[in-house]
């Protein structure tokens, strides 16, 4: 693994917990994965597999109560960001790493207009007047692509069309030139049409601004089209991370395999069947002594159940996995 | 905007002229004789010919009629004469009061100002201490202070304002002293010393009366602000890295005052109608008290008017409440 | 030592004649408290108390009543008798001279024209004046001179008293109601709100049930009075509330009739600001029996009518029997305290026309039971009489009012346990006094066995009260259900009397006949049954000295005299 | 348009449902006196058949009246006009008892199981509800019949007392799946069955109703925008854009060479799950967004984004065509007349910026 130093952001054993009326659960569970400058690392894994939870986590974005985050150091530009002030947290958020989420219809406020909403960053981190963010703003409208930027500025979100206000989430997370993009899940409410558009939209801005992204998505087809690298994440914890080739050509992990076979295509074969994976994802009440997905897993073997597996290094370079059993070799690794 | 709300002034005209159908043909069953309280020593011929000089010896539908013509016209030409000194109205009846033998509009605009004063001082001072709590309870949700408030507001909801009165008038005007429990309302505000008097005699039916209104706004308040602190933009703007203050006053509170605001405009028809029986505990003797006097005396005419005014002001509130929903949130746009 | 005393004697007096020797205005304000609130200040547009009252701060009769119910003259120099010649012999007229000098509080004179035009503006046709009874037999009212006023009228009046004499009647001034007459009478609100008058204080402002302020009338006739300078007139809340404001807090000097349980009066009057003044008149609450058949099975038109007798309270021992149950003494110590004595007379007052009849004060219950059981009414079954199949059953009704609702309550079981059966029915006021012929729950409808309220009359002279009793007043479906004979008794001695009493002039004489009256009512027939002699209780605070409660004319009616206790 | 012009999915195959021309118009007030000023054309026009046993995938992007489309079939809407038989009698005129009597052979699942599930009514009772509004079932009967369905949609019956929030995402669409197999339906339409599931989830349910199809001879109206689904699942796939099919056409035969540009558009937007094909693709991106139902554009409702727009196409609508046996397209670039006759000005105006990002004004 590579050090911290050509990571712009470095996350060691991340834990986070959600106390609920039914006890704890452990949404995120020793979770390490660092970023290196310009790259795309794609996190994919089904809902309640703390994806999301482990970017929110990150920042602080997560309502405490019922969050904790637990354990864990995030380093960044050389502050670990679960130790510093609330007030150095801010001046991260939204300047030096910046969001996008799923929904674009109800992660803008609808009672503000564009221009605002897109200034308010400007003017707190940047410390631009209004005049100077608003012509800012108008610059980063016309970034993203939409056209008539400045007389769009005085519109409200509900006059966007859903990729137009994706577009608008963009803009706000790239105002002040951020290092880091979290983009949570930022085209599975829009059609496949628009999701082109944003795809190639986000390829154009990575060319020309070069920012590290983390790009969360369910879509093994998104990822294959966008990242540079895959982490696969489930039950809390990462199960496979490997360089996105690697990962599709030669995926070490039963349930990076079992997700690959589950989804149809559109090209290609047409499989009689769809294969599915049994069973439901787990939640966790306590911290995994097992290997969580053991229960779903046609490869598992008493070991897994007693034990947690730890993330072994495969053959390929930056190829990583969370499993006992090794497909090369038909047998349990020898760890 | 302005057609819809033209369309709405359209529609209301019949709404009005059926409800006050409605008030006068429901009067006019009512049991009941406007003679009632006068003793039993006048003698019937004497009664005949008292009810004869009310007009009673006309139909219903004429009696009608006539009070449409007498609101709808002569009042409005007899206002039009004494604001600009012309003789338009001039020998024509106005809406006679049976108790009074005077115009019902005299009376009520001499009943407005002590009204305004004590009901109206009572709903601001309620919706500005009910905000700030609303806002607390919700961001504080099940705190102490949140506890605290929705138990008093629950009290404050509860209680009904003859006993809370009476109670403030034994503890504070007749044990303390404080305060009068008689509302004088020829006092007129010249100096310091007045001003003093003013707001000693205010304190607790304003108190009682905001208590109540409180108790309801502040709830409301909260609510809102619960629905609209787990919006999608709200992990937007703090992700933006704006501070918690401007992230609960300026998002969050924006919205949550939405569907406040037009809760507020709401009630302001209940400012008009008076606090009947706050009214009568603390000799306020405001439009309230006039409602129910003339109630008992069997005074139809001032009754008609004041339900009339009443309806006509709901109504009126209504669409005031409309309006503000369409400006302050741009999503909705009437036409 | 002597001389000592006399001193002291000589001090005292000084020191109880001092509020009168004060001047005009010198003991500043006085706030009075009406919890019913004034709606109108002319009481010949609206006879409500409230309004008669605090208008007589303002107007005045030519003549008024004092504490005993005695003719006071008030803006003449002596009320005129037939001894004194003011009243004709042959009683079909008075003149009236009014007192020298007398001056309105415009500062214009005060003349027997404004005595004529009060009289026209009263009877007009179309003015609806309430206090139309008062002008009642009048055939002319005459300005013979600037001070002198004859009224002359059909028929010989043994009481005079009527026109210009107490607060209901006063003397309106002519130049400020000149253009109110008849339909327009409504119309004048200024006036209407703001009379001048010839009475100790004016008007500064009228706010309809609300509040009056007042200052003391310049023009006043007494230069030394009133003590007051101004007045403030609050109306509106409830009995509590004023009596609180008087005898708690201490906000208010004079509170007028305060109905409340008698332990909560006492309970304010420990705190020790102020005092309660009660005065009896002859306000009665008492039982009607209705003497025809209001039984539902008849048709409307013959119900409660003349056509059909009841078919058992006809039967005197039965009605009888019904009074001898009731224990007034316990109905007064519930329902009025110190306010209310038990009575046995429709005419409890004034003294010289209260009949001794005493009867019917201790309730006698065997005796009841053996009344019935001798006009035939066997106990049956159930433990209700019953005779010749008819059970004796009675539908018992009054006005909603909770003093009312205890009473039924007492009397249903006292009657239930002489044997007779009782159904309660309580009728909202306004309906229930309301007079709409229209309506099946009116008292003059009667559309019940008996039925109870209060009722007095005005002034101290009974003939108009006692004359609601003849045959011809009876309430019928012919007349519109305009009667006072409530009872439908009918009886023509009675009516015999009541036109002797219509003829004789002496006192005395009149007292006896009407003594008579009362009793063939009451006690002869128990047509009527009384029950409790009502008072007024007042409070006045200790500091508000010359109150003195009068039941015969306002409360108000010695305002002039009132002071400040130094 | 003949009948026997639409595709079949076999010889031998029975129409069980006939759409022609469906319009589904909603109307729109505006003005002092709440005057009509326009209508949303959300369904405008459409005609498609069902074969008995096969499924009909309707594709589209949201807003493209797709689901409008599903919910007019089976008269939850009022149709402003067109005719729709099922199983040869007319239901688009057909009155509420007809109607009432029809009900139960055809039947609908919904998109959020979450939202069409009372959230105050147990599992049996959920299922159940159909029976006792269209069956004279015994109580006994009745719950054998319920826990026959929970078998058949893989619901444990232990849970039948249990309320649709203790169970997941798939779970309840079980429950809304059962529901709608309570009454033997023939014909059931599924609207967006499993957009709100997550992808391993969505294999279980699409399996569950291919297997229902196969062993009860249902027939589906699948509406979905999961182009690899409706692969999947259906037998023949309509595309719809903006109130039209723009594209009917046998399975394989769409995937394999679609012919309107829209379709085109759509099927090369659609990421595949391989990174070395992904680096391959060619991808035509569409410009801006997809015009109002209530102002469509004059002539192709596609010409506005369409890479290959003739100037013909702003001017005619091209007619809804079997361009190829079993294939029918509504697009001007496969009409031989106005191909030939306009010749050169009939060649697509502007190729070169369709694979372009819009990068603003």
């Amino acid at each position: 693994m590579p050090d911290g130093a050509t990571s712009v952001l470095d996350v060691r054993d991340l834990k986070t917990v959600f106390r609920t009326r039914s006890g704890e659960v452990h949404a995120v569970n020793s979770v390490s994965f660092h970023l290196r400058p310009g790259e795309l690392l794609g996190v994919v894994g089904e809902s309640g597999s703390g994806k999301s939870v482990t970017m929110m986590s990150l920042l602080g974005l997560l309502p405490s109560p019922p969050a904790e985050v637990r354990e864990g150091q995030v380093m960044f530009e050389g502050k670990n960001l679960l130790r510093c002030t609330e007030d150095h947290l801010r001046s991260v958020r939204g300047a030096r790493i910046g969001f996008v989420f799923q929904d674009p219809m109800t992660s803008l406020n609808p009672v503000f207009t564009v221009g605002f909403q897109l200034r308010e960053p400007l003017m707190k981190h940047m410390g631009l007047s209004k005049s100077a963010a608003q012509k800012r703003a108008a610059e980063l409208l016309d970034l993203v692509g939409i056209p008539d930027a400045r007389r769009r500025l005085g519109d409200f979100p509900h006059q966007f069309s859903g990729g137009m206000r994706q577009r608008v989430m963009i803009a706000i997370a790239l105002a002040c030139d951020p290092k880091v993009l979290i983009a949570d899940e930022p085209t599975t409410a829009l059609d496949v049409t628009i999701q082109a558009q944003i795809l190639e939209l986000v390829r154009d801005l990575r060319q020309k601004l070069g920012m590290a992204i983390v790009w969360i998505t369910h879509d093994l087809g998104v990822i294959a089209g966008i990242a540079d690298r895959v982490m696969v994440m489930y039950g809390g914890q990462v199960a496979e991370q490997a360089p996105v080739k690697d990962l599709f050509a030669n995926p070490q992990h039963p349930y990076t395999r079992a997700l690959l076979r589950t989804i149809p295509h559109v090209t290609g074969a047409r499989a009689e069947k769809l294969n599915v994976i049994e069973g439901q994802p787990p939640i966790l009440y306590r911290h995994p002594e097992a290997c969580p997905f053991a229960a779903r897993c046609p490869q598992a073997f008493d070991r897994c159940l007693r034990q947690n597996p730890p993330r072994i290094p495969v053959a390929a370079a930056g190829h990583d996995v969370a499993c006992f059993w090794d497909f090369a070799t038909g047998a349990p690794r020898d760890v | 905007m302005l057609t819809f709300t033209l369309r709405r002034l359209l529609t209301a005209i019949p709404t009005l002229l059926v409800i006050s159908f409605v008030i006068f043909g429901l009067l006019e069953l009512a049991p009941g004789d406007p003679l009632a309280d006068q003793p039993l020593t006048v003698p019937p011929e004497v009664r005949e010919k008292m009810r004869v000089a009310l007009g009673l010896d006309q139909p219903f539908y004429i009696r009608y009629v006539l009070w449409l013509k007498q609101f709808f016209w002569i009042e409005p030409l007899y206002t039009i004469d004494s604001l600009f000194g012309t003789s338009f109205a001039e020998g024509e009846q106005r809406i006679v009061s049976w108790q009074f033998r005077a115009p019902v509009f005299d009376v009520i605009w001499q009943r407005l100002p002590q009204t305004m004063w004590v009901v109206g001082m009572a709903y601001l001072v309620g919706v500005l201490i009910a905000l700030p709590i609303g806002i607390v309870s919700a961001y504080r949700q099940y705190s102490w202070f949140d506890q605290v408030g929705t138990f008093v507001s629950m009290i404050g909801f509860s209680v009904p304002t003859f006993f809370t009165g009476v109670l403030m008038i034994v503890i504070f005007a007749v044990n303390l002293g404080w305060f009068p429990s008689i509302y004088d309302t020829t006092l007129r505000v010249t100096d310091w010393e007045s001003f003093k008097r003013q707001v000693a005699q205010m304190v607790m039916p304003v108190a009682v009366l905001a208590l109540f209104n409180a108790s309801q706004i502040s709830r409301f308040m909260r609510a809102s602000m619960l629905d609209n602190l787990n919006q999608d933009y709200v992990r937007t703007a703090r992700a933006k890295g704006m501070t918690e203050p401007v992230v609960v006053l300026t998002h969050v509170l924006r919205n949550s005052m939405i569907p406040v605001v037009t809760v507020i405009a709401l009630g302001v028809p209940t400012i008009f109608g008076g606090a009947i029986i706050t009214e009568q505990v603390f000799k306020v003797n405001g439009l309230g008290q006039l409602l129910i006097t003339a109630i008992y005396a069997n005074d139809l005419p001032m009754v008609q008017t004041l339900t009339f005014i009443f309806a006509v002001l709901i109504v009126l509130f209504n669409l005031i409440a409309d309006i503000l929903y369409g400006l302050l949130d741009p999503r909705i746009r009437y036409d | 030592m002597k001389l000592r005393t006399a001193l002291m004697g000589a001090c005292a007096s000084a020191a109880m004649a001092l509020p009168a020797l004060a001047e005009r205005g010198a003991d500043g304000h006085v706030n009075i408290i009406y919890w019913q609130a004034p709606s109108i200040l002319n009481p010949y547009l609206s006879s409500g108390t409230k309004d008669v009252e605090s208008s007589s701060m303002i107007l005045e009769g030519l003549a008024g009543f004092n504490e005993k119910g005695e003719v006071i003259p008030r803006l003449v120099d002596e009320v005129p008798t037939v001894e004194n010649g003011g009243v004709s012999a042959d009683l079909t007229t008075i003149t009236w001279v009014l007192s020298e000098g007398l001056l309105w509080s415009d500062g214009t004179p005060v003349t027997s024209a404004d005595a004529v035009f009060t009289y026209e503006y009263c009877t007009h046709p179309e003015g609806g004046c309430a206090q139309a009874a008062r002008y009642d037999g009048i055939a002319s009212v005459e300005a013979v001179d600037d001070r002198t006023i004859k009224i002359t009228f059909d028929a010989p009046k043994p009481n005079p008293y009527q026109a210009f004499v107490g607060g209901t009647s006063p003397l309106l001034q002519k130049a400020q109601f000149e253009n109110c007459l008849g339909a327009a009478a409504p119309q004048c609100t200024e006036a209407n709100f703001g009379p001048i008058g010839t009475g100790p204080f004016r008007v500064t402002e009228f706010r309809p049930n609300d509040v009056i302020q007042m200052e003391a009338n310049p023009n006043y006739r007494d230069p030394a009075k009133p003590a007051f300078a101004t007045v403030t007139f609050k109306g509106g809340g409830d009995a509590a509330a004023a009596g609180r404001a008087v005898l708690e807090t201490g906000e208010f000097d004079y509170a007028w009739n305060l109905q409340l349980a008698p332990d909560v009066i006492a309970g304010m009057l420990a705190a020790g600001k102020g005092q309660t003044v009660i005065g009896f008149g002859t306000l009665v609450e008492r039982i009607e029996m209705n003497m025809t058949d209001p039984s539902p099975n008849l048709p409307e038109g013959e119900r409660s009518t003349t056509a059909h007798p009841h078919p058992f309270l006809s039967d005197i021992r039965v009605r009888q029997a019904l009074s001898m149950a009731i224990d007034r003494a316990l109905l007064v110590e519930i329902g009025y305290g110190q306010a209310g004595r038990p009575t046995c007379n429709l005419v409890p007052a004034p003294e010289m026309f209260a009949s001794d009849n005493t009867g019917c004060l201790t309730q006698d219950l065997e005796g009841a039971k053996a009344l019935l059981e001798e006009a035939g009414w066997t106990v049956g079954g159930d433990g209700i009489r019953t005779k010749d199949g008819m059970r004796l059953s009675i539908l018992y009704q009054t006005s909603t009012n909770a003093v009312r609702q205890d009473f039924q309550a007492l009397i249903k079981q006292w009657w239930n346990e002489i044997g007779v059966e009782v159904e309660l029915k309580n009728i909202d006021a306004s309906v229930f006094f309301g007079g709409d012929p229209g309506s099946p729950d009116t008292f003059q409808k009667f559309y019940a066995d008996v039925e109870m309220y209060a009722n007095n009359f005005d002034g101290t002279d009974p003939e108009p009260y006692l004359a609601q009793y003849t045959c011809d007043k009876t309430p019928g479906p012919t007349n519109g259900w305009q009667g006072e004979n409530i009872n439908r008794f009918c009886d023509p001695a009675y009516d015999e009397l009541i036109k002797e009493l219509g003829q004789t002039g002496v006192m005395e004489e009149r007292a006896a006949l009407a003594k008579r009256l009362n009793d063939m009512l009451t006690k002869d027939s128990f047509v009527v049954v009384p029950l409790v002699d009502r008072g007024r209780i007042s409070a006045h605070s200790n500091s508000l000295g010359g109150v003195v409660l009068n039941t015969w004319d306002t409360e108000l009616w010695n305002v002039a005299d009132w002071y400040r206790v130094k | 348009m003949s009948d026997g012009g639409l595709p079949t999915g076999g010889p031998s195959a029975r129409k069980l449902v006939e759409v022609r021309n469906l319009k589904m118009h909603f109307p729109i007030y505006a003005g002092l006196f709440r005057t009509r000023v326009g209508e949303v054309k959300a369904v405008d026009g459409v005609s498609f058949d069902i074969y008995e046993g096969e499924t009909l995938g309707l594709v589209g992007e949201s807003g493209c009246g797709k689901s409008t489309c599903g919910r007019a079939v089976l008269r939850l809407y009022e149709p402003t006009s067109g005719s729709i038989r099922i199983d040869g009698r007319e239901i688009a005129t057909a009155g509420f008892e007809t109607l009432r009597k029809m009900r139960p052979t055809m039947q609908m699942v919904f998109q959020d199981p979450q939202a069409s599930l009372n959230p105050r009514m147990t599992v049996a009772a959920i299922i159940g509800e159909p029976l006792d509004e269209h069956t004279s079932l015994s109580k006994a009967e009745k719950l054998a019949r319920i826990y026959e369905l929970m078998d058949a949609v893989g619901l444990n019956r232990n849970f039948a007392n249990r309320y649709p929030h203790a169970f997941s995402g798939g779970q309840r669409q079980r429950i809304g799946i059962a529901r709608a197999l309570a009454l033997n339906p023939r014909f059931i339409v599924c609207d967006e069955p499993i957009a709100a599931l997550d992808v391993s989830i969505q294999a279980q349910v699409v399996n569950l109703l291919e297997e229902l199809q196969e062993k009860l001879g249902l027939t589906y109206l699948f509406i979905s925008h999961d182009l690899s689904m409706v692969r999947h699942i259906a037998d023949r796939v309509a595309v719809m854009y903006l109130g039209k099919i723009v594209e009917l056409a046998p399975r394989d035969a769409l995937y394999a060479r679609p012919l309107h540009p829209y379709t085109q558009a759509l099927l090369s937007a659609v990421p595949e799950p391989d990174p070395n094909i992904e680096e391959r693709r060619r991808r035509i991106i569409l410009r801006g967004d997809v015009p109002s139902p209530a102002n469509p554009p004059k002539g192709c409702n596609f010409c506005t984004r369409c890479p290959k727009v003739m100037p013909v196409c702003r001017d005619v609508e091209p007619a809804f065509a079997e361009v190829e046996p079993g294939r029918f397209t509504a697009c001007h670039l496969y009409d031989a007349t106005i191909m030939k006759t306009a010749g050169e000005t009939a060649a697509p105006e502007a190729q070169s910026t369709s694979d372009k990002v819009q990068q603003g004004a």
